[in-house]
């Protein structure tokens, strides 16, 4: 899994409440031979899980992606499957961390459901 | 022989720097002078009684003489040990980041897990680390051309990533696993991994590493012959050629 | 209604290009078009919906406040810390770190910005190697060769090839594109990739691998370069290194793809040491792609205050600088922190989750102008006048270029300047209380 | 403020170790004053120093700092009620700058290399550096416009590009670094010498530094061109430095002072074909100056220990760093310069080392005239300033010079001529040297004298003139120059005995020159075509607000005196 900057998160990223972000942000990249063999079509949703946690994004195909990888807009969505360890020098691998995919119907979660529960 | 005790009285959330738990100050100190020394705990400072109770010996000894215990958990107190040049400090379970900090001498022992920067710039004496060592173990400060220059660390348990950076001299021995860049930059230490490793010896001019088990290479390396240690094959390599590197890296046979 | 006034040459404090032509009309105290902007850039001067009001989180639930309530409330959950972090300031004026920066020296805290999270590593590669560099307009003059490594300046910082790097024209490159070579290094296509004459996919996390290859081959020691280095064939690097030898001037932009990788800062440090090298052979420069606009001003700011440029510890009284030790995402994963004021930053969306989970166990001051999901735990939250579009103030672009930032509209919101002097005023206020309690 | 009964050295006024009172009203010395009454019976009393070549702010020094955190932990000191936090050593922290520099009694530093568009940056350290009064020299010696300027022969445009550059960069005055070298490090190159053509713009640096010296007196700038030669660090560079000095001997300068200053000539004064025959040439520049009134330097000297190398001569830290091996910071400047930064180790057993240290020591006691020499580190090059003290005394104590030489390389009396040097500098040498030549080169007309109307900086040092022997106390006298008992600065008590006591902010000089309205029209049409086309940002956001210096001190130059020269 990688994860990283796109114009769409970018213009969103001071309104992060809002739908626009939400659509430029939760969701995942695909290649188009992984699209296809996970049984995927448009608007179907993909179920991310690893030792950090996990996550349902709406899936998108990628035809610059290479196989086997996936790319998700850097933010809280990505971020869940990002663990804390920073090898010693203060910054989290945010990229090249290994994560299961499969596709769901479970819903994808908004932002304020996606903190739910972690707020005070 | 003079032994002082120390225990934390309670559990510590914010980090504790204790750089004066160590042999060399509390040698010359009654106990009563030991317990006023001065530890921090975030922006506090504090008395070592304020945080740790503290037993044994009144009467001051020699550095050498000295040894110090350290009961319950120090994963969250750091610099213990600081600069020792004799004596013995022994943790009975896991220590706080910078533990024996520019150590000179003596001896630092700990039954459990070392974090972070273990005998950053050490310059004698010796460590052992019953448990895992984190990152950086025996490496040098941020930009330092430098990390440790002589003495003896041994790892029994695994070892975090970039451990003997800017290596100057003195001898690291890992038994379990060592994290990514091991001996990066080495000037002339030794270092010996039994488990594996990801790029040793990135940079290293001089020097040497073992790696009984797994490592992956970098491609600056040349390969050179097939060496028998202690009945074990190693294949041997010299580097790091980018920086016309004259290190011996020996990483054992049936890796990549 | 009054008459359109328009504000030229502005600067965009959105990226770390900080695009200086930008054009603004403003009537009735409103931006109504902005030119020249990119598509970031235009969404940011336009404007979101804000924060009203200051607020105070009272019986679990936000509540209005007045702005010397929250300044009373933020000072008094400072001064109750042991460590507090102050965390942030890559959005803001290198004016508001300068108050920070007082303001985490008089409360014993540790200050880091967001660099801890994107450039971190480059700041300790460059500490081992330093940093070749030069100013954008450098290669945007001379700059035959240029390599995009790890980096989407097409959607992370839109204006940058147009301006600065590969299309951009100056005196010795007057074809701009036509006359340059571009080669992109990453482990997927992206619109920079689309752009290249060359572009390399490597396996990720094999930066380092194939930039040592890469030294080697420069060196003229190829011989002993295996056949495949991270994915790539050693004839393709051959090529590159072939082209990097023979550039008049070169020049390499990188970024997250390379500090948030496998190898972090040893990328950075062995990237820097291929330039030097080249420089044996051809001109060569090296810069990181910097995100946020001020990024680069906080660590200018901070390392001439303080001696460091992120992540330092005022706890002691004297400066202390140590990644990974006093950086925000690790002490909050170690639970090492008591209080956090969060300003100019979205600490909660940007860092990993668990590390933003251990947010919500302390008091949290939020300064922003905007509600995120940092809003949602913190429990002293003040909306701020934007730097760049409603306060001037000064920005240090990726090159460390300071640029002076305009005023295009009034806000009645304090500025972050102003907000941080009301919270170091009602800490000194509450320490003379106490001291006059105690005495 | 009375200050009641020093031995006083101002040698600007004639005054060698007189016993007398001084008196500060409003910041200012006057003949009488009341008030606050400082006790300096029999104790050594001089001008607050005055510094006129280091490297206190901008890029350059930030850069240092960033990559030298190994630097930075060496002098970390704790916040107190007075003071910010202090770190660092050869590159400290703004506030450590202050506070250090007031410390040994100096109130005013210059820094000495800043190109105008990051302008900005220097003059925001300037501001955050506490007590001294600064100023900053503006860099033109590779600058595109200047070179157009000087291929065409047109001088007053020149003269209007330095004013408004000066302008733009709220600068002190012309600094001229490695001409021509910088502008072809823009493709890796370098010039060899001060009569090669500079690539693509077909002038010689030798050109570029008389063009501008001319427009330097044209303008009647305070202070006149300040050179950092051709070749500088390399062996057999005094020629370089000979030749380019005596293209300048005949130009008359507009003020009573010199018409050139040399930048930290120890890296200038070397002979040899390589570092292996490498050897001093100080006597033949040290000749040179004493058979020539035209030229004054500042020394440069190195001393052993650790330093940060930082120059706008990048071709040289591109070399320095290749042959020690370290880091490596460089930074180009569109259209203007280029620079460099390399951290570096002094070694007393290395003999080109043992040289560099001796010949600085060589200059300044060669030079008869102590007016011709300033005393300087060319912090941080040569060594941190901190370090002047021990400068001080290897000028005042052949001892103390003996007992270094033991501890050097053995050649190093046969590559210099130090060891047989008795001289000894007195005190009215050391008060020239530090605090009236570097005002008077630097054209600052209240600073480095105690007359009526100077500013009211003064500095008290716990040493006895009329006892001390400073040839055999030599520690003691070095001990007493780090921290003096008084520092003054503008009738403030600031530091004593070492103790910071106060922090007023100090003032930031620059030179507003006028020039033919005319002039300057025909300039902006070059000026504006430059950045419609070349620079990367808006000419509209080009030069430093006066937001930037709260505390401006502005001299006015140029105008009256052109109209009079026409």
């Amino acid at each position: 899994m990688i994860s990283g900057r796109t114009l769409a998160q970018g213009a969103g990223c001071e309104s992060k409440m809002s739908t626009d972000f939400f659509k430029a942000v939760a969701i995942c990249h695909l290649s188009e031979k992984d699209f296809k063999s996970l049984g995927l079509s448009e608007g179907r949703n993909v179920l991310l899980k690893n030792e950090f946690g996990q996550v349902v994004l709406t899936a998108k195909k990628d035809a610059g992606l290479p196989d086997s990888m996936v790319f998700i807009p850097m933010g809280p969505w990505a971020n869940v499957l990002v663990g804390t360890e920073t090898g010693g020098c203060g910054t989290p691998h945010f990229k090249g961390l290994e994560v299961e995919v499969a596709a769901t119907n479970s819903p994808v979660l908004n932002i304020r459901e996606l903190f739910f529960g972690l707020g005070a | 022989m003079r032994t002082i005790t120390i225990a934390p009285k309670n559990a510590f959330r914010i980090s504790v720097e204790a750089e004066n738990i160590s042999t060399d100050k509390f040698a010359p100190l009654t106990l009563s002078q030991i317990n006023s020394l001065v530890v921090w705990q975030g922006n506090r400072q504090k008395t070592l009684s304020d945080l740790f109770t503290v037993e044994g010996d009144d009467a001051p000894a020699t550095t050498e003489e000295t040894t110090i215990k350290l009961i319950g958990d120090y994963s969250q107190v750091k610099r213990i040990g600081e600069g020792m040049t004799a004596g013995v400090v022994e943790v009975q379970g896991n220590v706080g980041m910078h533990a024996g900090n520019n150590m000179k001498g003596g001896l630092l022992s700990i039954a459990g897990n070392a974090d972070d920067w273990l005998a950053r710039e050490m310059r004698g004496g010796k460590v052992i680390v019953m448990g895992n060592a984190g990152n950086y173990l025996g490496g040098g400060y941020r930009g330092e051309k430098c990390g440790m220059r002589g003495g003896e660390i041994e790892v029994r348990g695994n070892a975090g990533a970039y451990l003997g950076e800017h290596l100057c001299g003195g001898s690291i021995r890992i038994l379990g696993d060592a994290g990514d860049f091991p001996g990066a930059a080495n000037q002339g230490g030794t270092i010996f991994i039994g488990g594996s490793t990801y790029l040793p010896g990135a940079e290293m001019s001089k020097g040497t590493i073992t790696v009984k088990g797994e490592a992956k290479v970098l491609p600056s390396f040349l390969k050179t012959e097939i060496v028998q240690v202690d009945g074990l094959a190693f294949q041997k390599y010299t580097g790091d050629n980018v920086d016309n590197g004259k290190g011996e890296l020996m990483v054992g046979v049936g890796s990549s | 209604m009054s008459e359109a006034i328009m504000i030229r040459d502005a600067v965009c404090s959105f990226c770390g290009c900080l695009c200086d032509d930008i054009n603004v009309e403003v009537e009735d105290g409103k931006i109504q078009r902005v030119r020249h902007a990119c598509r970031l850039g235009s969404s940011k001067i336009m404007g979101h919906a804000r924060i009203q009001s200051p607020m105070i989180r009272k019986n679990g639930v936000l509540v209005a406040a007045s702005f010397q309530e929250a300044y009373d409330k933020a000072a008094e959950i400072l001064l109750a810390a042991a460590k507090p972090l102050l965390y942030g300031w890559a959005s803001t004026s290198c004016e508001a770190a300068k108050k920070g920066i007082l303001l985490a020296e008089e409360v014993g805290g540790v200050l880091d910005s967001t660099a801890t999270v994107c450039h971190g590593p480059s700041v300790i590669g460059i500490e081992e190697k330093g940093l070749p560099g030069a100013t954008l307009g450098q290669v945007k003059n001379r700059a035959d060769t240029i390599v995009f490594w790890g980096c989407n300046p097409a959607e992370a910082h839109p204006r940058h090839s147009l301006r600065y790097s590969s299309n951009s024209c100056g005196k010795f490159t007057p074809e701009g594109r036509e006359g340059r070579k571009i080669i992109v290094v990453d482990v997927r296509e992206t619109k920079t990739s689309k752009n290249a004459d060359k572009f390399i996919r490597i396996c990720p996390g094999s930066d380092y691998e194939v930039i040592s290859a890469l030294r080697m081959l420069i060196a003229g020691k190829g011989e002993s370069v295996p056949d495949e280095v991270g994915g790539v064939l050693k004839a393709d690097l051959a090529d590159i290194a072939a082209t990097l030898k023979a550039a008049k001037f070169g020049a390499v932009f990188f970024g997250l793809g390379i500090t948030h990788s496998r190898g972090r800062y040893k990328n950075i440090d062995n990237a820097l040491s291929l330039v030097a090298e080249l420089n044996s052979h051809s001109k060569f420069v090296i810069m990181p792609m910097r995100g946020h606009y001020n990024v680069g001003g906080i660590g200018q700011v901070l390392a001439w205050s303080s001696g460091y440029p992120m992540s330092v510890d005022f706890t002691r009284g004297g400066p202390y600088f140590n990644p990974g030790e006093t950086s925000a995402c690790d002490l909050l994963a170690r639970r090492d922190v008591d209080a956090a004021l969060i300003i100019a930053a979205d600490a909660v969306s940007n860092f990993p989750r668990a590390t933003a989970k251990a947010l919500a166990g302390i008091p949290v001051i939020q300064i922003d102008p905007y509600e995120n999901p940092t809003t949602l735990l913190s429990d002293v939250v003040i909306p701020s006048a934007i730097a760049g579009v409603e306060v001037e103030g000064t920005a240090y672009r990726m090159d460390g270029l300071a640029l002076r930032l305009r005023k295009m509209v009034d806000c009645s919101l304090p500025s972050d300047e102003d907000i941080l002097m009301g919270i170091l005023e009602s800490v000194h206020k509450q320490r003379q209380m106490t001291a006059n309690e105690g005495a | 403020m009375i200050i009641k009964g020093g031995i006083v050295y101002d040698p600007a006024n004639g005054i060698y170790g007189d016993e007398m009172d001084l008196f500060i009203d409003k910041g200012r010395m006057v003949e009488a004053a009341k008030g606050e009454e400082i006790d300096a019976r029999g104790l050594l009393v001089m001008p607050g120093g005055v510094d006129a070549h280091s490297h206190i702010a901008g890029k350059k020094v930030n850069t240092g700092r960033i990559m030298r955190p190994d630097d930075a932990r060496i002098g970390t000191e704790p916040r107190t009620a007075v003071c910010r936090p202090s770190t660092g050593y050869t590159v400290p922290n703004c506030y450590a700058m202050g506070y250090r520099y007031a410390r040994m009694g100096y109130t005013t530093a210059f820094e000495a290399a800043t190109p105008i568009l990051e302008a900005r940056h220097t003059h925001e350290e300037l501001e955050e550096i506490p007590i001294i009064d600064k100023g900053a020299l503006t860099l033109f010696g590779n600058n595109w416009q200047v070179m157009e300027c000087v291929r065409d022969k047109d001088l007053t445009k020149l003269a209007a590009y330095v004013a408004w550059g000066l302008r733009a960069a709220k600068g002190y005055g012309v600094k001229i670094v490695n001409p021509g070298g910088g502008e072809a490090w823009g493709f890796g190159g370098n010039v060899k010498s001060q009569n090669d053509i500079v690539p693509n713009f077909d002038v010689t640096p030798a050109e570029i530094i008389v063009g501008l010296a001319k427009a330097n007196e044209m303008l009647n700038l305070p202070h006149s061109i300040h050179l950092h030669f051709n070749n500088l660090g390399k062996p057999g560079n005094y020629t370089t430095a000979i030749e380019t000095l005596d293209l300048l001997k005949d130009l008359k300068p507009s003020r009573m002072r010199q018409v050139v200053h040399v930048a930290h000539m120890q890296f200038s004064a070397y002979g040899g074909t390589s570092w292996r025959d490498f050897e001093s040439k100080a006597p033949a520049i040290a000749d040179y100056f004493n058979c020539h009134n035209h030229a004054t330097m500042d020394m440069g000297q190195l001393l052993f220990g650790s330093a940060t190398t930082m120059t706008a001569d990048a071709p040289l830290e591109y070399g320095n760093a290749r042959l020690t091996h370290n880091k490596w910071s460089n930074h180009d400047i569109e259209l203007e310069e280029s620079s460099g930064v390399v951290p570096m180790v002094y070694n007393r057993k290395m003999l080109v080392n043992a040289v560099q240290w001796a010949i600085g020591l060589e200059l300044a006691l060669l030079v008869k005239d102590p007016w011709k020499v300033l005393m300087t580190t060319d912090h941080p090059n040569g060594s941190p300033f901190v370090n002047y003290p021990e400068v001080i005394t290897l000028l005042m104590s052949k001892p103390k010079r003996d007992l270094e030489m033991a501890t050097l390389h053995e050649q190093v009396p046969k590559r210099t001529t130090l060891a047989g040097m008795e001289r000894e500098m007195d005190w009215t040498d050391i008060a020239i040297m530090t605090r009236a030549a570097p005002a008077r080169v630097l054209g600052l007309e209240d600073k480095g004298h105690l007359g009526p109307g100077a500013d009211g900086d003064v500095s008290i040092y716990d040493l006895r003139p009329e006892e001390v022997d400073t040839s055999l106390d030599h520690v003691l006298v070095k001990k007493a120059l780090a921290n003096a008992k008084y520092t003054i600065k503008g009738g403030v008590v600031v530091s004593k005995e070492g103790q910071i006591l106060a922090t007023p902010p100090g003032r930031t000089f620059w030179v507003d020159a006028a020039v033919p309205q005319a002039d300057t029209d025909r300039l902006m049409v070059d000026l504006e075509e430059k950045f419609a086309k070349y620079y990367s940002i808006q000419i509209a956001n080009y030069a430093v607000q006066d937001a930037y210096l709260p505390h401006a001190q502005i001299i006015r130059a140029g105008l009256p005196v052109l109209s009079e020269v026409a």
